[in-house]
C-alpha cells in the first residue's frame, strides 16, 4: 500500500525528531548536564513513529524504560521532556520523574515506566475505559523482548483478550535484555508465538521498515476500534547503544552490531521518501535541519530553566 | 438510622456511590452472580449488571492494574482483592504505580481508586488466609488505608475512600462482617485521617482500629469493674493518621496502650509509639504497651489460633501493668 | 497400551483412597469436626492416580488448595492427613498448617498451596534442584484452569523451558475458577494451546480416563527425565462438590452437572479392571471394603489424636 | 586484613561460600559475563561457570519460586533481585510461601535462601529505584533481615546469611558499594541478630543501620566539637533485633535518636521506638527522636533528592532537641 506524502513525512520527521534529541541526549548524559539513568531508543525509531501514526490525541500509550521514542512519536513537547531529563522545574515532571517517569495526560501518555513489564496491566486498564465508555479509542502497550517474561504480560492480555479490550500490545524485540540474549530468556524465536496462548492474533513485523510497521499497526489498531480485540505485534528491531548510556557492550558481537547498523531505519526511510518521490535529497537536509533547530532549542530551554525548590519535594503527594 | 451489618453497611456503601456516579465499577474475581467469597457484593450484579460488576480472571496484578490504568484516564473502580494476604502479589502495581504516578508525574495524572482487601484471623483459614498487613500500606507514601471497626463508619469511610482523588486501601475484617449496629440512611462521609472516640475515659487511652475495636471496648468494661476507666480511640483511618487526636486523648490520660491485630514487629503500633514517644513523651506517666500477635504465622488449628489473635483478658493486663 | 494389573489396581487403589477419605472429609466438615475451608477433589481423582503413578519418592510435586487428592496419590499418610486436617498435634504440619497446608518432604511432596498458582514457580525450583544434581528426578506441578492466568504460570513455564528443566506442568481443568466459568476467564478452550508460547509440548486429554491420564503423563516423564524439558499437559475434568464445602454452586447447569456424574472415573476404571480381567466384582468390593477400613482408622486416629498446646504457637517459625 | 569495597566484599563473601559449599549457587538478571547491574557479581560467573551462576529471564516472581523451591530440597539459592524496589513484584513468594512454609508445615521443611537487593537513594534513580524497605520485611515472621553499613559486615554477614537456614534478606546499599574498609581475610561470620556500636559516647545514642551509619558517624564528629558524646549503634541486622543492645546503650545514655533511610511512617525507627518506649521507659531523659526522610516517593531532581535523604546536620539538629 502507498502510504501519502503527509503521513510518510510525518512518521520520517518523528523519527529524526527521536535521533536528533537522543544524539543530544547522549552527550548532555556524558557532560553530566542529566543525572540518572538513559536508555536510549536510538536505532527502534521506526516502531513508535509507525505506530503512533495510526493514533490520536485520544488514544492512549503506556511506555517503558527506553520510552523517549515513544513519547516523541505521541507528541510529546521535546522542551519539557529535555527539561525533565534535566531535572528542572519547567520539565514534564516539574523534575520529579526523569528520563523514566514521563507522562502527558493530555496527550494519553500513561508515563514512561521504570518497572518491566508495568505498563502492560495499566494499557489494559486504559482500554477497560475506552471499552467502558464504548467510544472507539483503543490503547498501545510497548514493551520489550525480554519484558514479555514477565507475569504482567500473561495477565495483562489474557485479561484484554477474554474482555476483548481495545489493546495492542506491541513487542520491540531488539534480541536483548540488558545483556541476556533472548535465546537464554525465551525457548522461543517469535515473541508472536504468545498470541496463540490468549487467541488473538500476533504477528512479526521487521521493526525497522517504517511503512511495514505502520500497516501492520493499522491493522491491529482498526481491529481493536472495532471491538474486536487485543492483538499482539512483534517488531524486530536492534538497540543501537548500550542498554543505557555507560554500558560497554562487551556481549554484542560486532560483526552483528555493523550489520545492524547498515539497517538502521533512518536512511532506510530517507530512501522510500526520495523513491515515492516525496522529498529530494535537499528537502530531506531541511527536514533534517528544522528538527536539528528544534532540539536545539529544547536544550537552551531545558539548561534555562530553574532547579525545583527544595520545598517542592513535599508537594503533589496526594492529589487534592 | 437502620440497623444493618457491617457487610451490608460496605456494600450500601458502594450502591450509593455507583448510583451517583457512572464513572464508578466494581471488579473482582466471583463479584458477580456470586457476591463475592463472603456475600459482600450479593445483590450489585442484579442492580448494576455485567458492565459495572465485572468477574475478572485470577490475575491480582491485572486487577490492580485495571485499577490503576482506569483510574489514570478518570474513572473511579473498586477493585476487590479477595484477601488482603494476595496484596503480595500485586504489590508492584500499587507500590510502583497506583500510589507514586501523581508524584512522579508531576502532580498531572492523579489515581482514584479504591482496593478492597478482607482482612483479618479467626476462621482457621491459616497463614495465607487470615493476615493483616496494615502497616506495609502505611509505609507507602501516596495512598490512604482505612480500616472500619463499625457498621457505620464502614459505610462512611466507603464513600469518602471512592470520592478521594487517591488510590485508598480500604481493609474489611472478615470478623466484623456479621457485626450489626445502627448506621444512618442514605449518603454520608466519614472523613479519611479522622479518628473517632468510641468510649471516653480519663484513665488510660487505648489506641486501636478495626476488629480491634469490639476488643478493646471489652476489656474497658472489664476495667471498669476494677476503676479504671479507658478511653477507646478508633482510628478508623492509619493514613492519614490522626495524631492530633491521638495527643490530645493521651493529654488527658498520661497513659497509653496500643492494640493491634497485625504481629508485633513493624507493625503499625511501633508509628503510633514513636509519634508519642516524640511529642507526647512530657504527657507520659508511664510506659507505652502495645498488645498484638506475636511474631508468627497465622495458626491453622483453632486452639493456637485464639492464642495468637489479642483478647481482652490480655489488653486488660496490659493497662494494669502502667498502674 | 495394556497397563499391567499391579498399575491398574495400584491406580485404582489410591482413588478410591482419595474418594473415600473426602466422602468422609465432607461429613466432618458438616459435623463442625474439620474447621476452616475444605476444597474437594472428588471427581478428579483419576488425575492424581494417573500422573503419580508415574512418581517415584524422589520425584517432587506441588500441590493446590484442592490438594487431597494429590497427597494421598503421591504416598500420602491418610491418618496424619486426616490429623492436621482436625487441626491436631499428630497431625502432618502439628495442626498448624490444615487441609491447604500439608506437605511431606520424604514422599518430595511440597505442600498443597493456599495461593493460586504459587506452586509453579515453586516445582521450577525444585526441577532446577534435580537439573543442578544431575539426578533424574521429575518435578511436577499440578493447578487449576483458572490458575493458569496468573502471572506464576508464564513465568515459571518459561523459566523451565528456557533452562529445559525436568519439570511436568498438569492443569486440571475443570471448567470453573470458583463461579467463573472457563470461557469467561480466558479466550482459549484449550489450556494447552498455551505450551505454545514456550516452545514446549502441550497435550489435552480426557482426565476422567487414568488410562489416558497415565500414558500421557508418562511419555511426559520420560522426556522430562531423558533432559528434553518441560511438558504441559491438560486434563479435562469437573468438580463434583462446590468450590469449598458449603458452595451452593447455583452456577453450575444441573444438566451437565448429571452428565459430568455419569462421567465419574471411578466406576469407569472399575469396568476396565474388570474388562481386562484383573478383578471381579467380588475382588472390586474388597478392595473397596480395605480402603473404607483405612479410612475409618485414619478417623480414629484424627478424633484421639490432642489438640496442640497453646505454647506450640511460637515453635518452628524459624529453623535452628 | 586486607582493604576492600563493600561491593568487594560482599562478593567475597559470595565467593567462599560457594568454594566451601557445592550446594551454593547465585541466579538473577544480567549476573553472568555481565558482571551485575553495579558488579557486584563480577569474576563470579568466569570462576563458577555457568551452572553455578545463573542468568535468569526477567521474572522475578520465579526467581523467589526458584530460590524457594530450591531451597526446599536442600539446596542454598542466594538470588539477586536487581532492585529492592522490585521486591513488589514477587511479595507473594516471600510473603506467603519462602517465610511461612517451615511453620505451615509444621518445621519440616526449612527454606535456607539468601535474597540480595540493592536499596537506597542517591543517584537520581527516581521513585522506582531509589527505595528501602526494610520495614516491610522485618514485619514478616520466618525470615531474617541483614542491612550492612560497612565491608567487614557486608562480609560476615554474607556469609552468616547464606549458612543460615531460614530465607534471608540481604539488603546491599547502592551508596556504599564504592564504601572501603578493613576486611578480615578469609571466612568469618557475623552473627545474625549482633548489633555492633561503631561509636561509643556517653551522651546519647543513636540507633541506625546501612547508609545511615556513616551519616550517623559524620554527625557525632561534628557533636563532639559542641561537647556532646553519641554513641552509633549499628544494627546491622533488623531481623532478629538486638533488642539488649539497644537497651544498654539508651541505659548508658539516657537519650535515644534514631535515623535510617526509609520514609518515616511505618518504618522500622517506630519498632525501635516502641521498644524503648515500653522496657527502656525509666531509663530516658528526654524524648525519642527519629530522623527519616519525609513520606514521599523519591524525587529525581538531585536537588530535591538531597533534601529527600536523611543528612547529618538534620541528626545533629534533632539530637541537640534533646538538651
Ligand atoms: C521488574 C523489573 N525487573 C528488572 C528491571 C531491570 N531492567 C530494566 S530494563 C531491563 C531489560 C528489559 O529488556 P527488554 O524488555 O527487552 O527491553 P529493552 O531494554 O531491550 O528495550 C531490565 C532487566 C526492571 N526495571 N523491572
Ligand atoms: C492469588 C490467589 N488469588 C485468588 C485466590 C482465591 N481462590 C482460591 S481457589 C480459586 C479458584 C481456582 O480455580 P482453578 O485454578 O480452576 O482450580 P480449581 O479450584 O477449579 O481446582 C480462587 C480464585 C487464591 N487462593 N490465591
Ligand atoms: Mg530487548
Ligand atoms: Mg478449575
Amino acid at each position: 500500500m502507498k502510504l501519502t506524502k503527509d503521513l510518510m513525512l510525518g512518521m520520517y520527521e518523528k523519527m529524526l525528531r527521536i535521533r536528533y534529541f537522543e544524539n543530544k541526549a547522549i552527550d548532555l548524559f556524558a557532560a553530566q548536564k542529566i543525572p540518572g539513568f538513559v536508555h536510549l531508543y536510538i536505532g527502534e525509531e521506526a516502531i513508535a513513529a509507525g505506530v503512533c501514526a495510526c493514533l490520536g490525541d485520544q488514544d492512549y500509550i503506556t511506555s517503558t524504560h527506553r520510552g523517549h521514542g515513544h513519547l516523541i512519536a505521541k507528541g510529546g513537547d521535546l522542551k519539557m521532556m529535555m527539561a525533565e531529563l534535566f531535572g528542572r522545574a519547567d520539565g514534564y515532571c516539574k523534575g520529579k520523574g526523569g528520563s523514566m517517569h514521563i507522562a502527558d495526560s493530555n496527550l494519553g501518555i500513561l508515563g514512561a515506566n521504570g518497572i518491566v513489564g508495568a505498563g502492560m496491566p495499566i494499557a489494559a486498564g486504559a482500554a477497560f475505559a475506552c471499552h467502558y465508555r464504548g467510544n472507539d479509542a483503543v490503547s498501545v502497550c510497548f514493551f520489550g523482548d525480554a519484558s514479555s517474561n514477565r507475569g504482567t504480560f500473561h495477565e495483562a492480555i489474557n485479561l484484554a483478550a477474554t474482555f476483548k479490550l481495545p489493546a495492542i500490545f506491541i513487542c520491540e524485540n531488539n534480541l536483548y535484555g540488558i545483556s541476556n540474549r533472548q535465546s537464554n530468556h525465551m525457548s522461543i524465536s517469535d515473541v508472536s508465538d504468545r498470541a496463540r496462548a490468549y487467541g488473538i492474533p500476533g504477528v512479526t513485523v521487521d521493526g525497522n521498515d517504517v511503512v511495514a510497521v505502520h500497516e501492520a499497526a493499522l491493522e491491529a489498531v482498526a481491529r481493536a476500534r472495532r471491538g474486536d480485540g487485543p492483538s499482539l505485534l512483534e517488531f524486530k528491531t536492534w538497540r543501537q547503544r548500550g542498554h543505557f548510556e555507560g554500558d560497554p557492550q562487551t556481549y554484542k558481537d560486532p560483526a552483528e552490531q555493523k550489520a545492524w547498523l547498515a539497517k538502521d531505519p533512518l536512511p532506510h526511510t530517507e530512501k522510500q521518501i526520495i523513491d515515492l518521490g516525496y522529498l529530494d535529497k535537499a528537502g530531506i537536509k531541511a527536514l533534517q535541519k528544522k528538527v536539528q533547530a528544534e532540539v536545539e532549542e529544547a536544550i537552551t530551554f531545558a539548561e534555562n530553566s530553574p532547579q525545583p525548590d527544595p520545598s517542592d519535594l513535599l508537594r503533589d503527594v496526594y492529589a487534592a | 438510622m437502620a440497623m444493618m451489618s457491617y457487610m451490608e453497611a460496605l456494600r450500601d456503601g458502594m450502591r450509593i456511590a455507583m448510583k451517583n456516579d457512572p464513572n464508578v465499577f466494581l471488579a473482582g474475581e466471583d463479584v458477580g452472580a456470586f457476591g463475592g467469597c463472603f456475600g459482600q457484593t450479593q445483590g450489585l450484579f442484579e442492580e448494576f449488571g455485567p458492565k459495572r460488576i465485572i468477574d475478572t480472571p485470577i490475575s491480582e496484578t491485572a486487577i490492580l492494574g485495571l485499577a490503576t490504568g482506569a483510574a489514570a484516564v478518570g474513572l473511579r473502580p473498586i477493585v476487590e482483592i479477595m484477601f488482603v494476604d494476595f496484596m503480595g502479589v500485586c504489590m508492584d502495581e500499587l507500590l510502583n504505580n497506583a500510589a507514586k504516578m501523581h508524584y512522579m508525574f508531576g502532580g498531572k495524572i492523579s489515581v482514584p481508586m479504591v482496593v478492597r482487601a478482607p482482612c483479618g484471623a479467626g476462621f482457621s483459614a491459616a497463614a495465607q488466609h487470615s493476615q493483616s498487613l496494615d502497616s506495609w500500606f502505611a509505609h507507602i507514601p501516596g495512598i490512604k488505608v482505612v480500616a472500619p471497626g463499625s457498621p457505620a463508619d464502614a459505610k462512611g469511610l466507603m464513600l469518602a475512600a471512592i470520592r478521594d482523588n487517591n488510590p485508598v486501601i480500604y481493609l474489611e475484617h472478615k470478623g466484623l462482617f456479621g457485626m450489626s449496629g445502627e448506621v444512618p440512611e442514605g449518603d454520608y462521609e466519614v472523613p479519611l485521617g479522622k479518628a473517632d472516640i468510641k468510649r471516653e475515659g480519663r484513665d488510660v487511652t487505648i489506641v486501636t482500629w478495626s476488629a480491634m475495636v469490639n476488643k478493646s471496648l471489652e476489656a474497658a468494661k472489664l476495667l471498669a469493674q476494677d476503676g479504671i476507666e479507658a478511653e477507646v480511640l478508633d482510628l478508623r483511618s492509619i493514613a492519614p493518621l490522626d495524631t492530633g487526636a491521638i495527643l490530645d486523648s493521651v493529654a488527658r490520660t498520661n497513659r497509653l496502650v496500643i492494640v493491634h491485630e497485625e504481629v508485633l514487629t513493624a507493625g503499625f503500633g511501633g508509628e503510633i509509639a514513636a509519634l508519642v514517644a516524640d511529642k507526647g513523651f512530657d504527657l507520659l506517666d508511664a510506659p507505652i504497651k502495645r498488645v498484638a500477635p506475636p511474631d508468627t504465622p497465622v495458626p491453622f488449628s483453632p486452639v493456637l489460633e485464639q492464642a495468637f489473635i489479642p483478647q481482652a483478658p490480655a489488653i486488660v493486663a496490659a493497662v494494669k501493668e502502667l498502674f
